[in-house]
């Protein structure tokens, strides 16, 4: 069973500043995408701060992280440059990836960002790959892999999930249940009620938390990591909480139940962890309030960087495609 | 009934008339009842409500499942019309379409056979980047036992898909994504177009123009524009099998031929067309087939990369020119 | 909890009855492949008798099988003619795919063999269709997948459970644990050490039998299959078993610690089961000696009429690709 | 040691000495450690034994999961060897091959890679049947950022291997199933062939054969007995890249080609090679290239189908005559 006790005060000022940039980010990217400014398929993660953060926050930067479309926050919370992370969103040759890979694809092996996926589960099978290499090395680094409820549905899950435990693989499997995967509802696709049952298929902990919560979700996941550096194998965690945008940028909610969102947005954790914050005395209003400044300018930055830095020049449709460039 | 409808409206309109000529026909995949949105773009929207939600199911991402699912359903006497939501995603169930769906006929003697269609879109030109954009028709064409067509207009899409319902061997119904919202003639209900008849949407003497999807559609409204050359242009429309009668009949008039599609160039499907024609009428052509195709590269995110990933229309008319000899 | 019900004395004749035609055919097959008379890959069943006859005693012609290339024993149980069988096996024109199937792709749709494949796992997600369409038509017939403990890794099988439970489909999930996945032992693949217990997944019944026990295996089968024909879904059956010849025929036990195959052939379904007819008073040793004679005669038959049937014409390449002949 | 030995000798060699000479160089795959047969067919023998089962791992049945697992360990730098036991199964992991190992290089514009090599086995001649022979080369070397070889003889598979395994890019490695037992020159031990590089393996003047596999061997054997027709025979050995200057300088000379291959021939690789041919020597050409391939079917069990499946010596002869109006 995992511990209850809250974490130290400046691992909870950490968290929160992870939880401000994630949360001021993607407020920003929804009003760039709204006024036109950028064009591109964009996944609010809104809601789901809290999961990347209280995680990322007693991780190294050797720890890596491999993560989905959904996965900006994942991302930032890892220490992804923010500069680069929306010139990769513009398309920039200043971006992590010169633009070529666009915000499904972003990656910054530097703070751990291995890669990102736009297939659903495949953030599974490259995270076991990543930690075997950290076993095989010899190290106690650990490797996170993100995804989604509706993953938990495909064979790469299954595969996954059983390499990882035969071959004790140090890797953390974090599925955000956010109750949806596109439009359809969890119970309709989920044979199971709690998707950390599955976790006794391969004989390994599987836990269920709230993914609002911060402290329980620090709590698990540091149980999760010491087992991996102890290299006693993966765990399974699977963080209740909701995308208050749906799927993608653009949709309508015509698909939810009356009222489903209401209620989710009433247990917003970023509000909730502000609060915590203040009533605990950890900090003030006007604390947070700095850390919130600091990172508002910080994107206001990133954005006008990125929107200022150019676009790759049709020369890069030869390059990176295999070590050797190719000839036009 | 307005007389111009796109693509997605035409699709519907073959899915609702199939479902309500034959009770046999079944429509599944992720979101395609209604209660989860009708489709990612509303192709299947109204299916559930109109026949059911025994017919029209909505299921986990487990493309692997749901395809053997669809593939026993068809062995059994039923016409399933599978989504898989983009074409990339094929690659999680390869497995059931080429060692199953395509083979158990052949393999089984002639005793069984899989009536199915697997609906799937792509493209590049929405920024979706390297995991949502690829064409991979070339594969499928290669793969006894399988058809595979393209449509480029609403009223094909319609006629098309009335056929591959109707067809007793698997079809791959593509849908070209940055198409699907464009209007075009409405088809008129019941009409049905074969498989493997190609249409010819633009008559001339100097080149045979010959591709399918929307760079057909792209240059012919651009070849409309030149009055000194004079371009046949030649809509496959069915991939495999594909129309070699109506290809070299035209190629016999013209004498020189440029084979275009948005695959990458390198071992795509342009190369089955321009051997057919070399290995025909060599000593009719005034000199060597021209295939233009993407580059060889992954799709990329970037716009103006992505621009230049795909043959423009100034490229396929600089083709035509050289091997016309008609300079611009 | 199944029932643990001795079944009336005319099912249990009937299971001896395919045992032993089950038994005299894998001894049969064994002694032409090694007379040279007959070449084709061949997986011997010999020691997994009872998995199949304590089953298909209980289904009708109308239930279907899907089972794998170490399936000529569901097959025989399934009532797939002997004689078409072993045309089938040789290549020839009378099998029941013509030939162009061969022992690792027969299919006989009258006797509810309706597909075997040579991929693992791939036998689940198209029985998982067969029960799809079973529940469409309204009728109670029920579908089977037969696959190995291995193939229980593989993400088809997760898939089809998960699925399976989802819609509630009347399929049974017969896997016969024979503790190797070719020459890897099943520990070493497999997190945990009952594969039954993976049923907690999908939020089904899941029971571990003794594979050579014919009377606990009737009635955990009987319990699946009133479960299916009324609608409440699936059920996954993990039988203990062992293939006594080793992966494919040829193999050598190498791979296997000492003792571990005399300790399994000590526990052999098939003298075992002789001997508890015949000291239940079931039957008289002549009674069982009667029964295979008529078994060794009708084996003997289908061997010549084998051997006697001609090869397939070359024209069947282009017969049974598509539902359309090609031409050459 | 012997000078000859056949190519599973050759390809264990290559292994080994890449295994002795790099410590980031793995092996994984099902069976393939020693205690597990050392491979099926004995490619990895011994190698477990030597270089313990830490770097020689025999995985649970889940191409996917160890696929990937190979993916992020050569993120890592490791070199990673996968064996997925034969060419079809890699349906089942086609989005780890063609949607992750090919494209993370571009996607992420250079900062990661993927120095991968899959080695997998197939082709008609063992009576396999249609799940167990296909080449599917032609769908790999569509694929930007694979790299794909096919070598013919003991040294050649040696000399690839090598290179395989020290490129910075994932290399599909074909072992021709019916070849492997062969014997040939052996390997001087050391010497590596650059991936992309023919082998003219028969000089003559009147017309070109290309090819690779078995078939190339197969008809130079033939050719040799021919001695009113002079063949030059190229053995392409790599089909991604394929060394389209030896390849164009040959028929610039002979100003005749044949393209053969065991894959189907409609939409096959030979497409591209027939095609960039009639591109680039047009006016040299005494006629069409011709293109030869398997019939378009699924490849059949029976006997004298499968080789009426595949080209024979004959067949290919007889194209060469017609095109140089040599008649026999
Ligand atoms: C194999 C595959 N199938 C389908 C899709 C299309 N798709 C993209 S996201 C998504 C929903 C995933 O839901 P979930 O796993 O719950 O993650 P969430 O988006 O809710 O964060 C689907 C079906 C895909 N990307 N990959
Ligand atoms: C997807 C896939 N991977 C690998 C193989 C090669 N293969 C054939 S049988 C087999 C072992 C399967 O073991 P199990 O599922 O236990 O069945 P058994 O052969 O023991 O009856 C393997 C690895 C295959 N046929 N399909
Ligand atoms: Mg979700
Ligand atoms: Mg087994």
């Amino acid at each position: 069973m995992p511990a209850n006790t809250i974490p130290p005060k400046e691992v909870l000022l950490d968290i929160y500043s992870k939880m401000s940039l994630l949360y001021h980010n993607d407020e920003r990217a929804r009003q760039v995408i709204r006024s036109g400014r950028l064009v591109m398929p964009y996944y609010s993660f809104r809601g789901q701060e809290a999961i990347p953060s209280a995680l990322c926050a007693q991780l190294r930067d050797s720890d890596t992280i491999s993560t989905i479309y959904r996965g900006t926050h994942d991302m930032l919370a890892k220490g992804c440059p923010v500069d680069k992370l929306w010139a990769e969103m513009a398309g920039r040759v200043d971006g992590t990836c010169k633009g070529k890979g666009g915000p499904m694809h972003v990656t910054h092996p530097e703070s751990g960002m291995m890669v990102t996926t736009g297939i659903v589960g495949s953030s599974m099978p490259i995270a076991c790959g990543l930690a075997w290499a950290n076993k095989l090395n010899g190290t106690d680094d650990v490797s996170v892999a993100f995804f989604g409820d509706a993953a938990n549905n495909i064979g790469a899950f299954h595969e996954s999930l059983n390499l990882a435990a035969v071959w004790k693989l140090p890797v953390i499997f974090v599925c955000s249940n956010n109750r949806y995967g596109e439009h359809t509802k969890f119970e309709e696709t989920c044979a199971v009620p709690d998707i950390a049952t599955r976790a006794i298929s391969y004989g390994i902990p599987g836990h269920k938390v709230n993914g609002n919560d911060v402290v329980e979700l620090y709590n698990v996941y540091q149980e999760a990591i010491d087992r991996a550096r102890a290299g006693e194998g993966p765990t399974l965690i699977e963080a209740d909480t909701f995308r208050f945008f749906g799927h993608v940028f653009g949709d309508d909610d015509a698909y939810m139940p009356a009222g489903e969102k209401e209620a989710a947005v009433a247990n917003d954790p970023w509000p909730n962890y502000r609060k915590f914050l203040v009533d605990g005395g950890y900090a003030t209003e006007a604390d947070l309030e700095a850390v919130d400044e600091a990172h508002k300018a910080t994107i206001e930055a990133a954005v006008a960087f990125a929107l200022a830095s150019p676009f790759p020049d049709a020369r890069e449709l030869y390059i990176d495609v295999y070590a050797e460039e190719l000839v036009a | 009934m307005s007389d111009k409808i796109n693509m997605i409206q035409a699709i519907n309109w073959a899915l609702d008339d199939a479902m309500a000529a034959d009770k046999k026909v079944l429509v599944l995949g992720e979101d395609v009842a209604d209660h989860t949105g009708g489709g990612v773009v509303g192709v299947t929207r109204g299916l559930s409500e109109k026949y059911g939600r025994e017919r029209v199911v909505s299921t986990p991402i487990s493309e692997t499942a749901f395809t053997g699912a669809a593939i026993g359903a068809a062995m059994m006497g039923f016409k399933p019309v599978v989504e898989i939501m983009l074409m990339n995603f094929m690659t999680v169930c390869s497995d059931m379409i080429v060692n199953h769906a395509a083979k158990l006929r052949f393999m089984s003697g002639g005793q069984t056979s899989v009536p199915m269609v697997i609906r799937t879109m792509t493209g590049p030109g929405f920024g979706s980047g390297g995991q949502h954009s690829d064409f991979m028709e070339g594969w499928y064409a290669h793969t006894a036992g399988l058809k595979v067509v393209i449509p480029s207009t609403p009223a094909d899409a319609y006629g098309l898909m009335r056929s591959a319902i109707d067809d007793p061997d698997p079809v791959i119904f593509v849908e070209n994504g940055p198409m699907l919202f464009a209007p075009g003639e409405a088809p008129v209900r019941g009409t049905k177009v074969e498989i493997g008849k190609a249409k010819t949407i633009r008559e001339g003497k100097d080149v045979t123009v010959i591709g399918y999807g929307r760079i057909i559609q792209t240059f012919a409204a651009h070849a409309a524009k030149l009055d000194d050359l004079s371009v046949e242009i030649i809509d496959l429309r069915s991939v495999q099998p594909w129309d070699r009668a109506a290809v070299l009949a035209s190629v016999k008039k013209t004498g020189a031929a440029v084979v275009v599609h948005e695959a990458c160039k390198e071992f795509g499907p342009g190369g089955e067309i321009a051997s057919t024609i070399h290995e025909n009428l060599f000593s009719d052509l005034r000199g060597a087939v021209v295939r233009l195709g993407a580059k060889f590269s992954a799709v990329p995110f970037s716009n103006p990369l992505e621009t230049a990933y795909v043959p423009s229309a100034q490229e396929i008319e600089a083709a035509c020119r050289n091997l016309v000899r008609v300079p611009a």
